[in-house]
């Protein structure tokens, strides 16, 4: 049991990431695909945390009284976690953007229609 | 610093040319014949001097470009200039009608300077440098006509990147292995080499040196290329440009491999020198039979560039005194007469409106007869007529051949001058002799620009078969530069241990056997001179331009060897490119334009990359 | 001494100062970036020379490595930085007139953030700063290559988009693994524990990285996205992603590979990887009737080139592999250029309506012509001196197998050859059919072309120019413990 | 050297008389092999008398140059072919120019015809060409194998080792025998006398010429005839003294007559056929085997 519960947080990535791969391997709508990125995004984030992880320790917010470094969790995939928020929301408003303007120009949203460039 | 003001003149001139040109045509002309002029000039001045400069230091790779001029080098040197100086000189009127002049001649003395930098260079890489600015610079000329020079073009610069890289990978592991480029350092450090490590250098130089001279079967861009080409560059092209490729092989071959390592190649009948002289056999009967079915005149000399080429590998691959002796004369009077041809069929072109169809020309030699003799003595010399150069030196090629115990290798170098007779007795009768056309009645000679060259080479031909002496004293210094035992000549021929040649006495005989039939056939009836039409034709009338044999002219041989002499290798080579070209198609598909499967390229290549891992530890 | 930072923040400043500038005057927006990298190519110059005596390891926010983000410009660093100054300066200053489609000022910011992303990405001695640089990069050039909004433009983006976020999520995969195998994100403290890791592990991780800067790197079978993207993208945009862009990618791949695992047993797969890149680009470049598809793909072969010489792993293999990435970028950036504005002039990217042009737009087909010389290799010109030591450190390895590939190699220069010679013919030799009205280029787009030409055949014939820093370059990539005694002082 | 000077003079005489005098003696055989009486046997000496008064047209100057020319190269060709063991011009030249020299005499003839700017000389010249390309063949064949059995290429050194009876025929027969298959061809009797062919082409290259042309072609072509028998009879008979030698050249050339005389005429391509195929692998065969031998 144990060992499952260890490993919980990081199964539970690892299955978003490969849920996110399966969408953008197998589904052909832009916007499912787009979701799927978000899926792989979410993915790592959760494994940075969890890679940063201690357990049974708190966050590491030393403005609260009675935190010592001894009893936070590893701060820097925190931080990192935040930068990659930000990045992954940037992507994906960006991806929403040039799918909206895909739409526009191929009435579509089927990746295998959308093959004006290929060879 | 010689060396370094001929090319550095060389390479200017060509680069100021083309300046100038945006200003004024006529400065540009006179600048590019003045350039080529003082290269000719400066090349000679060089004449038995013994140089070796380092002009450029590559410190990264650990060395210098060096150049040098030996015997050999400035036998070519001179060649080059020349041919370059009268080409040039001919292109003054046959180009006016042209645009681009300015990149034209740019481009010619672009040419020139990278066959100079060829010729003079002391190590691989200067070499290699300069082979290559020659080579593009050489397929922008070809080109330069357009329409269907294009493809020409394309052909000989694919063939010669292919040439080149084969050069490339033999310099760099020359480098490699020795730790320099230099010839005469190489020269030396080679003797202990492998008779594999010789056998694979020899074979990538071969490819390389033999796309330029285009030996079979590496031969199939120069037809296209000679013909599409403007004829001063067909003249420059075929004269010396291919030739580079002889001044290659006697330069790897003798100068830095050597004699005693070239002979050590090869078990009884499968012998370096034995199957590279077959390749030159194959190559003349290729060349001179093909050229024989040929109805574009530029065509058809360029066929016979090939099989040239191939007496020329037969004479230096023997490795004998004459032989030697024989292959680079051959060289040399091969560019001479081969470029006198070209300029003679420019000639023709220029006054009949560009025609190169031997089925429509006849009669010129009314109204060209400078054109003519340059044509004849220019076909005679390529036949090999006794008083002509390329009699010498064809002689010394048989004789080596025979001496050699090579019948069968005299044979067709023999049957292959027979086939020459034919084809180039067809050019001539089809140019300049037999009936006029009407549309030519008004044909004048060429002008003076495009005489002059004309009249040189033809003399030249002429006084180096009067007196082979004087290309053969310099020859001799090449071999002695080889340490092979010189061949001793006298002026007029060979001495008599070399064998029985004596030009002059053939000469006076001839001379004063046709004096003496001159008079009497003077002191004979006197006869009417009667233009063309005044003609036997059985009595009845003679219809004007149909009274001319000229179409298939030797319809029945055509009939009977013609199935036999396709160019399979060109053939071979097509297909090839359109395989690929099939094969490249197929493989472009792989980018699909689906994004799905490019994700799953990305995913499967990422779990190759951990299964190899995991699996098999490969890593 | 010039403090390196500001390489980074010059443009970052700029970048953001082009909105605000762009309310007092529509027209600044374009000079801005010119403004920003020629300070930038400034700084790098007069950093070149002490950097080759002394890198330099600029910490950010007061503590010292390895707990802190650091800058780390080595030779290496500040050869890529000069690299990406100049051609960046270069394009800028051909953007000016060139970009026309509104609204500009946005290209203009994006393209100094992409320029930002990239100085970055070379600098930075922190793994996952070098992610956050490489995310700045890769977002700029997305949106660049939807820039003109067209059909072709933004069904380019969407797939480069896909492939990149996959792409850049392995990398922060690769990250978050190594920062739970050595719970630092310093390179060179990561590269000094190296060896105490779980070898399996380290190499899942290490495929990650390879697999995420690889597709940035356009190694194949990663690179189906370069050629929708570069053909698809404004010219100036396929320009600098093909000349600076694609070369982060490989200096994220040589930089893991070298400097942090030290993973020499992949080295030789890197090799074919690169020589099967090679090989695969240059037959579908055989086939291309479009100008700029072809040169994308040309690029893919030429990046080939590139991995396969730094999988040579020796000093000579990684110079020449640095030469071949000068080479590159000058060749490529030019043909570009160049292609880019023959298109505007024609108004079709098909080669055979550019026809002709050798006559009307002189200048242009002549730049063109001097670049695709360059890259098959011609002497003598800049590709010809890296592709003759590609081909010498091949060789001089003495491995058969390298004798193999750069035979391999050789031919598919033949393919090249074919057909960059093809269309240097098609814009002399042919007859053009609806180039009557087409005339030179002028101004600002012109001046470039000039400049990368000269430099061209400068570096091709004095080599010396950039042989010293690219040996330095060689050195620091070869050796690694060099790199980590910088960076952690001398331990 | 004053012996040399005077046999340079002496011997064109010499070959003159006989091959005038072969020309005579083949039209008188082949009449009587035909049953008719014939013209004597000084008959071509009074049509060259005759033909040099009689007036003629010219083409320019190319078309008298070409017939002096090709006279001038047979003229020459003699001196340096041994008769008898006399060849004063053999130390400037070897077989090989002698081979060269041999192209002078139809080379003039081509260029002059060429000038006359008649279809039927082209046609004739073009057959005179293919049918060469034809017999060269064998011809070469044989040659090379005398060459290569004597390992020289001297004609004089060639003859000198087949004395005393020891023939170049019994060494070499196969190649004689080609040699002698294509005698006809090379001296253009029937059924080789394609080029000329008066019923076909007008007499081909020589339908132009009239009066003095006319005469020094027929000069020309007895010297062709005197060249073409004692290449033969020094390469394969042994040459021997001036009177033998004229005996042996009597002997090949009545054989050559006798047999050919009966043939009619075979057509250009037949003609070629006829010369690679059985000529030509007899010679082979024969250079073969002086390779192996030799």
């Amino acid at each position: 049991m144990s060992g499952i519960y260890n490993w919980m947080y990081y199964i539970a990535s690892g299955g978003l990431i490969l849920i996110g791969l399966y969408i953008v391997l197998v589904k052909t709508n832009l916007i499912k695909i787009v979701i799927g990125l978000n899926f792989i995004d979410t993915g790592i984030n959760i494994l940075l945390i969890c890679i940063g992880y201690v357990r049974g320790r708190t966050a590491p917010i030393f403005s609260r009284p009675g935190i010592s470094p001894a009893n936070v969790v590893d701060p820097v995939p925190q931080a990192l976690v935040l930068t990659a928020i930000v990045i992954g929301v940037a992507v994906l408003a960006l991806a929403l953007s040039i799918v909206i303007k895909v739409y526009q120009h191929n009435k579509t949203l089927n990746v295998t229609k959308i093959k004006g460039l290929k060879w | 610093m010689q060396l370094i003001t001929i090319l550095i003149v060389a390479f200017l001139g060509a680069g100021i040319v083309y300046l100038i040109g945006k200003i004024s045509g006529k400065a540009r002309d006179i600048l590019a014949v003045l350039a080529s002029l003082i290269v000719v000039i400066l090349v000679s001045l060089a004449y038995n001097q013994k140089i070796y400069t380092s002009f450029y230091p590559l410190p990264f790779l650990n060395l210098s470009l060096t150049l040098r001029i030996d015997p050999l080098s400035w036998f070519f040197a001179i060649a080059v200039a020349g041919i370059g100086f009268l080409s040039i000189l001919f292109s003054l009127e046959y180009m006016k009608h042209y645009q681009k002049l300015d990149f034209y001649y740019s481009m010619m003395l672009f040419v020139n300077a990278g066959m100079l930098g060829v010729v003079l260079s002391a190590d691989f890489l200067s070499l290699y440098i300069f082979w290559e600015i020659m080579s593009w610079s050489t397929y922008l000329l070809i080109s330069y006509k357009g329409g269907k020079a294009v493809g020409a073009g394309l052909k000989y610069i694919v063939m010669s990147t292919v040439g080149s890289i084969a050069m490339l990978f033999a310099i760099v592991s020359l480098y490699t292995s020795y730790g320099t480029l230099e010839f005469s350092s190489l020269a030396s450090l080679l003797q202990t080499a492998s008779s594999g490590y010789i056998l694979f250098l020899l074979i990538m130089f071969i490819i390389g040196f033999g796309i330029k001279n285009a030996i079979w079967p590496l031969h199939t861009w120069l037809p296209d290329a000679h013909a599409e080409a403007v004829s001063p560059f067909s003249a420059v092209l075929s004269g010396i440009l291919v030739r580079i490729g002889i001044y290659g092989f006697v330069l790897v071959m003798y100068s830095i491999v050597g004699l005693n390592l070239l002979h050590k190649l090869g078990y009884g009948l499968l012998n370096f020198n034995y199957i590279l002289c077959w390749i030159g056999a194959i190559s003349i009967i290729i060349g001179t039979f093909i050229a024989l079915l040929q109805d574009d005149d530029k065509r058809l000399l360029a066929w016979h560039a090939i099989g040239q080429g191939g007496y020329m590998i037969l004479g230096i691959s023997f490795g004998t005194t004459l032989g030697i002796a024989g292959g680079i004369f051959h060289t040399l009077n091969h560019c001479i007469y081969i470029a006198l041809l070209f300029l003679v069929t420019g000639a023709v072109e220029y006054r009949t409106g560009g025609v190169r169809d031997l089925n429509q020309l006849g009669g010129l030699i009314k109204k060209m007869p400078v054109t003519f003799i340059g044509g004849l003595i220019g076909i005679s010399g390529l036949i090999g007529i006794p008083l002509t150069n390329g009699f010498v030196s064809k002689w010394l090629i048989y004789k080596t051949l025979i001496m050699e115990k090579h019948p069968f290798l005299a044979f067709v170098a023999l049957i292959g001058t027979w086939g020459t007779i034919l084809s180039v007795y067809k050019f001539l009768h089809n140019i300049f002799l037999g009936q006029l056309p009407e549309k030519y009645k008004d044909v004048k000679e060429v002008p003076w620009a495009m005489r002059l060259p004309m009249i040189i080479l033809t003399s030249v031909i002429i006084l180096f078969g009067i007196l082979p002496g004087i290309p053969l004293n310099v020859i001799s210094g090449i071999e002695r530069s080889f340490g092979i035992k010189p061949l001793s000549t006298i002026i007029f021929g060979m001495p008599r241990e070399i064998g029985e040649l004596n030009i002059i006495n053939i000469l006076a005989a001839i001379v004063v056997a046709g004096v003496f039939i001159y008079l009497i056939f003077s002191l004979s009836t006197r006869s009417r001179r009667v233009n063309q039409y005044d003609n036997y034709a059985a009595g009845s009338f003679i219809p004007k331009d149909k009274y001319q044999y000229s179409v298939r002219f030797y319809d029945p041989v055509y009939r009977i060897i013609g199935p036999y002499l396709r160019d399979v290798v060109d053939d071979f080579y097509y297909w090839l490119v359109e395989k690929s070209k099939s094969f490249f198609q197929g493989v472009r598909q792989i980018y699909t334009g689906n994004v799905n499967t490019y994700a799953l390229y990305i995913l499967l290549f990422l779990a190759f990359l951990i299964i190899t891992k995991i699996g098999w530890g490969l890593w | 001494m010039v403090n390196p930072s500001l390489l980074i923040a010059v443009p970052l400043a700029f970048a953001f100062s082009i909105p605000l500038f762009g309310l007092v005057s529509k027209k600044i927006g374009k000079y801005i970036p010119v403004v920003a990298l020629l300070i930038n190519v400034g700084i790098s110059f007069i950093l070149i020379p002490q950097i080759l005596k002394k890198p330099a390891v600029v910490s950010i926010g007061g503590w010292s490595p390895p707990f802190c983000i650091n800058l780390v410009v080595g030779p290496l660093g500040v050869f890529l930085v000069t690299l990406i100054s100049s051609i960046g300066l270069l394009v800028a200053i051909y953007a000016i007139s060139y970009i026309k489609e509104e609204p500009t000022e946005k290209y203009h910011m994006l393209f100094l953030l992409l320029i930002t992303g990239a100085t970055g990405i070379v600098l930075t001695g922190d793994i996952f700063n070098l992610f956050v640089f490489f995310e700045i990069l890769c977002i700029s050039s997305y949106a660049l290559v939807a820039y003109n909004k067209d059909k072709e433009g933004t069904e380019a983006a969407m797939k480069y988009l896909i492939q990149g976020s996959v792409g850049s999520s392995f990398v922060l995969i690769g990250i978050a693994l190594l920062y739970g195998m050595f719970g630092t994100l310093n390179m060179a403290d990561i590269a000094s524990r190296v060896t105490s890791a779980d070898p399996t592990f380290l190499f899942i991780s290490l495929a990650f990285l390879i697999t995420g800067f690889g597709i940035e790197a356009a190694v194949f079978p990663l690179n189906a996205w370069l050629p929708d993207a570069h053909s698809s993208a404004p010219s100036s945009i396929s320009a600098i992603l093909s000349g600076i862009a694609i070369k982060t990618g490989v200096y994220g791949v040589a930089r893991m590979i070298y400097t942090i695992f030290n993973a020499d047993g992949i080295l030789t797969f890197i090799a074919f990887l690169g020589l099967l890149t090679l090989l695969i680009g240059e037959m579908s470049a055989f086939r291309q009737n479009d100008i700029k598809r072809l040169l994308a793909y040309s690029s893919i072969g030429q990046i080939g080139l590139i991995v396969f010489a730094l999988g040579i792993a020796t000093s000579l293999g990684v110079f020449a592999g640095l030469f071949q990435i000068v080479s590159h970028a000058l060749a490529k950036a030019l043909l570009f250029l160049a292609a880019g504005y023959m298109i505007y002039r024609v108004g079709s990217k098909s080669i055979d309506s550019l026809s002709g042009l050798g006559r009307k737009m002189p200048l242009t087909s002549f730049a063109f012509t001097i670049g695709s010389f360059s890259l098959i290799g011609l002497p003598p010109f800049a590709g010809f001196i890296s592709k003759f030591s590609i081909v010498y450190a091949a060789i001089q390895v003495k491995k058969p197998i390298f004798l193999v590939f750069v035979v391999i190699a050789l031919i598919a220069t033949v393919i090249e050859a074919g057909y960059f010679f093809k269309v240097v013919q098609n814009l002399y030799f042919k007859e053009g059919k609806n180039v009557d009205n087409v005339t030179e280029t002028s101004g600002y787009i012109i001046v470039p072309m000039i400049i990368l030409v000269i430099s061209i055949i400068v570096i091709g014939i004095h080599p010396q120019f950039i042989t010293g820093l690219l040996k330095g370059a060689a050195g620091e990539l070869l050796g690694r413990t060099g790199y980590i005694g910088w960076v952690l002082g001398g331990s | 050297m004053v012996i040399k000077a005077v046999w340079i003079i002496v011997l064109p005489i010499i070959a003159f008389i006989i091959g005038v005098f072969f020309l005579g003696l083949s039209r008188k055989v082949i009449a009587r092999i035909h049953r008719r009486y014939g013209p004597p046997i000084y008959q071509p000496v009074i049509d060259l008398i005759k033909l040099m008064n009689q007036k003629s047209i010219s083409h320019g100057r190319l078309f008298d140059m070409g017939v002096i020319l090709s006279l001038a190269g047979s003229i020459v060709l003699v001196l340096f072919i041994p008769f008898g063991g006399i060849a004063p011009l053999s130390g400037s030249g070897d077989f090989l120019v002698v081979l060269y020299l041999m192209l002078l005499a139809p080379l003039g003839v081509a260029l002059s015809g060429g000038e006359g700017a008649n279809p039927n000389i082209s046609i004739g010249i073009s057959r005179k060409m293919m049918l060469s390309l034809g017999y060269e063949v064998p011809l070469l064949f044989s040659i090379l194998a005398v060459m290569t059995y004597y390992k020289t290429t001297s004609l004089v050194e060639i003859t000198k080792a087949q004395q005393h009876l020891s023939w170049g025929v019994i060494y070499l027969p196969l190649p004689a025998i080609a040699y002698f298959m294509i005698l006809p061809a090379m001296l253009g009797i029937r059924p080789f006398d394609i080029v000329s062919a008066p019923q076909e082409i007008s007499s081909g290259p020589s339908v132009e010429y009239g009066g003095r042309y006319l005469a020094l072609m027929t000069v020309e072509h007895a010297f062709h005839t005197f060249i073409v028998l004692a290449l033969f009879v020094d390469l394969f008979l042994g040459g021997g003294n001036p009177f033998t030698f004229f005996v042996k050249m009597l002997v090949v050339f009545l054989l050559g007559l006798f047999i050919h005389a009966v043939f009619p005429r075979f057509r250009i391509d037949q003609a070629i056929k006829y010369c690679w195929k059985w000529p030509s692998i007899l010679a082979l065969a024969g250079l073969v085997i002086a390779y192996v031998v030799a």
